[in-house]
């Protein structure tokens, strides 16, 4: 693992954080294959690192997208897993009223807007937000979290080659995890890396190993202070694994046993557990209560989740406009 | 292939009950053998352990023609309106797809200002010999997987617009569609797929129906008469088709007779058969899942007002959501999509 | 900024008589002298010694406001709809244009899932004060250098639309989509502008107005009657506001007396304005420049043949362009978009 | 110039076909001055090596497709210059029955799709003409022309995209011409080249002297090839100007005189006449006989124009649909 100059304290922030996005992806995928949430799930479990590395090296007043698969977005960025979870009940205390569902969740007032599930789409987006920073002269960023697959939608092209012309500050965050729903990246790509595309736009390219948690965090810093000192933004490139099938029902039978079991042992939560149970910042009992500690708070959320009220049918008239 | 035969043949032991999925795939399938210039562009369609698109409808294809015939593309939803557009000109006769309906915006300029005017550009020199189809209505995954986009389409002139109800006009009027010379909008309703398995949706309806095993062609601009009866006309399409025929049960027993229309095609649309219909009941409801204002069910209601004007006995009304975007909590989402209880409400006021 | 009073002044020595697009410009520079949140983003709107946009409404506002407020965009209508929507959610109240309304199928995604929709997804959170300004008509471009695009956004939940016909209008209408904490798509019609010296449209009309020195909005949902008779109803929107007043000129002399009402914004619509004026002459007639099926007049003459059905003595008629592309030629185009004659003679038949 | 093996006749071929691209657009833009035709123009005077460098190297079925500028591509394919000449005056016998317009005249049959207005727009139907080539396994090839401009918009990216990795027999024609109507391209791009955005989609990119007729053929004929034999698509960027205004009554007030000087002084006709008067090839007796045939071309395709027969108002009606 790379070195970092991490406090104790921040190492086990990152370490409950992921712990926190796997645990709650596990939990939602229990509750929903028991069908008590509507709808469908795009999971995250695996890409703990990638999540947590670049959320954590945000700060306060500093904006998040997303994508159709944002849990773990949501959890790395600090959003109550109450709220996310009464979203995903389909109940009005969740973060978008019921309105948004699982592919929608976000909170603007708390650094995330709410998701975008068209791919690609919250690309300009952020891209827009990026310039009210600069406008507003903030010393803000965003971090535009897409997918490998986004990277051949022209909203990609076009939405960076903006922040690049205008030295945006925003961070295009590809987490690479080598497909696009069940299509592999190397069938709908000829370049190796998604970071390659960054010379296109004159703007610097980075890959990672987008499952050590610490080198994205050392990747994120770099790439999110070049972009609060108004030189513009940076594609990092995050290389992943979804250990879940895409969506809901996917059974991955797209994808080798042999190739998934090579990922495994990559996991970052795993990695991250063996490298500090060996350096001593983590031991089997403090890992314990981290996971309980965790445990008990999807509990409360899940509790919170199930006893708010739903909201009312005629409320799906309200909210399409301010005025 | 033989994955697909099995599947076929599965879904009814005595011969040919099917869904709609199969049905669909029956008619890719039987136009794929018959002419080579049919292919498929889409994404995830053709993948080996993949899905066979968003709703498995092009699941075994890949197997039978290869993927050189069934191409799967990157995510470019633009790209591939385009491409599928520009391999038209060029002889092909591509039948692309989208994931959700949702999506064709991000294609709306190759439909409408490459795909649909450049016949009319060229002065009738070209012909855009493609289809696109689209999944559309609400199914509890948000506003931007759910809307019903016909109207949009039905408004671009040098565009047909299809949407089937059932397993039969399914078929035949994708094959007739692949076969058209002009460029085609084909919608598909999530819930009347009936897809199997692990795939089925949530809230989907239990689609079966009859397709000969001889094959058949269905021509666009033709509506079907699917219940008879003298008290009121209800015209509809895809989903509303199923809640309008049970909401003519339901109106049946409390003695109202209700004509229900399906429209099968939207451009060119069967003007005579509706008016025929308006004639005889004096009363017209449409039933549609998009949004009120600006509807397809408003240009029904404006030529029939307009046309039909000595016969209507009762202001035409327009059973759709509200001017609203889709909503996630199902709760809501029952109340924003039309249901049989609205349409048997808003029948019975005219009576 | 000076060479922007020089423009105004000389437009109208004795103060305030001038041209949309004059207005349009003041609106702007209103709004960007008051809030320092508005900006705009757009193809060749800023460069030194360039347009001021393709039909010269922003000529001089880099001058007075800088480029940074005033920001040249890359071709890119999807990007310049996704990046002011973006901007807007983030405090900035920007103003974008495409160059011609054909381009908004580009970026109709951007517009129709993501602006429309991000406040409903968020519950409410979220507002989008954003304003896309798109010039629309035919003038002898070819197909898609001439479409009228407002049904299309007409149909989308969570837009606002706006469509002046006149320099008063047109300013007070623009200042309030700026304020509007909604996303607004405002169209203005090519041969409306007035344009000055090398870059007035060919066909254009000589519209000047009189706009008040003193600040005015105009509120949304406010529709005009611009002329009043007791013998049929004459509703119309951007140019065919014109043709309908002449019209309704021509049909006076004939001792028809019209009464024509300017919709302003079809999003929100004034159906009470609409509702009494046909309550009182019993007779309809729609006016568009648009493809009759799915034209907004559909939905007007759906509403209308609902609500007002005990009041119609005729049935409605649209006055509307054919279901075809926008053809080249002068002699073909001439035909296609709806006449002073188109009028008079729907109105004569009608009586 | 650089060496190219080509016949005396093919030389002259060029040379003629130069020459009838500036005539036709300088009689245009008189006519147009004169009223005499409705409708908006775009010119490409100075663009001719680039037109015809590209249109020489082309086989009878390939297939070209061009943009809101497309009179010199339409001249340079060999279009008869008398329907071009009468569907820019509206006439029922111009390429595309009155109905196109300057801005998508064109014939498929003559290997010329109807140019595209909208930026870009055409980039995806020359890739998809493209596939049907390779599907139909047919020996020819699209040439796709855009602009500078069109190289920022998303369809560039999700078209050169898909043909890179399909491998299909397309060439990716960039005139860059310094400006996007009156946007100057650094204004809106970082990268100095537009070939350098080849390297995104694994393609080979080069960026040659696009005033230079026998250069461009040679590029061409490298990147034809190339895609003739299956091995995919080239990003072929041609540096050019244009020495007209944007589009009808565009002054150009944007450009520094001294840059348009510069540019005139690259002038392909001249150059190409000065480097044949000194090398023998062209006479002043040749080049007078060649500019008054082409003269007499373009009186007979004007009067052919002319004399042409209006469509009838109501024809606006027909060539919606096929049935
Ligand atoms: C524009 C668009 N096209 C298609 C889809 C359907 N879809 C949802 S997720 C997905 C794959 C996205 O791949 P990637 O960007 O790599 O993200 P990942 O799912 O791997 O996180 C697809 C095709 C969509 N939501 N939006
Ligand atoms: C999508 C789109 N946006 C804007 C325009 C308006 N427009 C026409 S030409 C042009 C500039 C194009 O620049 P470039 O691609 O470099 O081609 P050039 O005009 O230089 O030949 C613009 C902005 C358009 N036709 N299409
Ligand atoms: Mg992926
Ligand atoms: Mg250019």
């Amino acid at each position: 693992m790379k070195e970092v100059s991490l406090t104790k304290e921040k190492k086990l922030a990152i370490y409950r954080s992921m712990v926190l996005c796997r645990m709650f992806e596990e939990r939602v995928n229990s509750l929903f294959l028991q069908g008590r949430m509507p709808g469908t799930i795009h999971q995250a479990q695996g890409q703990e690192a990638s999540a947590v590395g670049v959320c954590q090296a945000l700060q306060e007043h500093d904006m998040i997208t997303s994508t159709h698969r944002p849990h773990e977005h949501a959890v790395a960025r600090g959003i109550p897993v109450k709220n996310l979870m009464a979203e995903l009940f389909a109940k009005k205390t969740g973060c978008c009223g019921g309105k948004g569902g699982s592919m929608h969740i976000g909170d603007a007032a708390l650094g995330m807007l709410p998701a975008i599930a068209i791919v690609g789409g919250g690309i300009p987006l952020a891209t827009g937000y990026a310039l009210s920073f600069q406008y507003l002269k903030k010393p803000n960023i965003v971090a535009c979290f897409f997918g490998d697959g986004a990277s051949n939608i022209g909203s990609f092209h076009e939405a960076i080659n903006m922040a690049a012309i205008w030295d945006l500050p925003v961070v295009f965050i590809c987490e690479n995890n080598k497909y696009g729903a069940s299509t592999a990246i190397d069938q709908v790509m000829k370049v190796k890396r998604v970071s390659d595309r960054a010379a296109a736009y004159g703007i610097p390219g980075k890959t990672v190993d987008g499952n050590d948690v610490e080198i994205v965090y050392q990747a994120m810093q770099e790439a999110a202070a070049r972009a609060r000192e108004g030189k513009g933004p940076t594609l990092l490139e995050l290389e992943t694994y979804r250990l879940a099938g895409h969506s809901r029902s996917d059974p991955g039978h797209y994808r080798s046993k042999e190739e998934v079991a090579e990922w495994k042992k990559r996991d970052p939560i795993a990695r991250f557990e063996a490298a500090y149970l060996k350096e001593g910042l983590l031991t089997d009992n403090l890992i314990r209560t981290i996971r309980s500690s965790v445990e008990q708070e999807l509990n409360e959320a899940v509790a919170f989740a199930e006893a708010s009220p739903s909201p009312l049918p005629e409320e799906c008239l309200t909210d399409v406009f301010v005025e | 292939m033989s994955s697909l035969n099995e599947r076929v043949s599965r879904s009814d032991p005595e011969g040919r009950k099917m869904t709609i999925v199969e049905a669909l795939r029956e008619a890719l399938q039987e136009e794929m053998r018959r002419d080579e210039r049919v292919i498929l562009l889409g994404e995830d369609i053709g993948v080996q352990g993949g899905f066979g698109g968003a709703f498995t409808v092009t699941l075994g294809l890949a197997e039978e023609f290869g993927r050189r015939r069934v191409i799967d593309t990157p995510i470019t939803e633009a790209g591939i309106a385009g491409v599928a557009t520009g391999a038209a000109l060029g002889g092909l006769r591509p039948v692309a797809d989208v994931q959700y309906g949702d999506f064709l915006f991000l294609a709306m300029d190759q439909l409408a200002n490459h795909a649909a005017k450049l016949r009319y550009m060229s002065g009738g020199k070209l012909r855009v010999p493609m289809v696109m189809r689209a999944p559309v209505g609400a199914t509890t995954r948000g506003a931007q997987h759910a809307q019903s986009l016909e109207a949009f389409f039905m408004h671009v002139p040098g565009l047909k617009v299809a949407c089937p109800s059932n397993p039969y006009d399914a078929k035949g009027l994708l094959k007739t569609a692949i076969r058209l010379d002009d460029p085609v909008i084909f919608f598909e309703h999530k819930l009347l797929y009936g897809s199997k398995g692990s795939r089925k949706e949530a809230g989907g309806l239990e689609i079966f129906g009859t397709v000969p095993q001889e094959e058949y062609l269905i021509p666009f601009g033709q509506a079907r008469v699917l219940r008879q009866g003298p008290d009121v006309t209800l015209v509809a399409n895809l989903l509303m088709v199923h809640k309008s025929m049970q909401a003519a049960q339901n109106l049946a027993e409390a003695g109202i007779e209700a004509e229900v229309i399906d429209v099968r095609t939207l451009a060119p649309f069967d003007w005579p058969t509706l008016f025929e219909s308006v004639s005889q009941t004096g009363k017209l409801v449409i039933v549609e899942e998009d949004n009120l204002t600006g509807g397809w069910g408003a240009e029904v209601a404006a030529r029939t007002a307009d046309t039909c004007i000595g016969y209507l006995q009762a202001p035409i009304r327009r059973v759709a959501a509200p001017d609203t975007p889709v909503p996630f909590a199902p709760i809501m989402e029952n109340f924003y999509v039309p249901s049989v209880e609205r349409i048997v409400a808003t029948v019975t006021e005219l009576m």
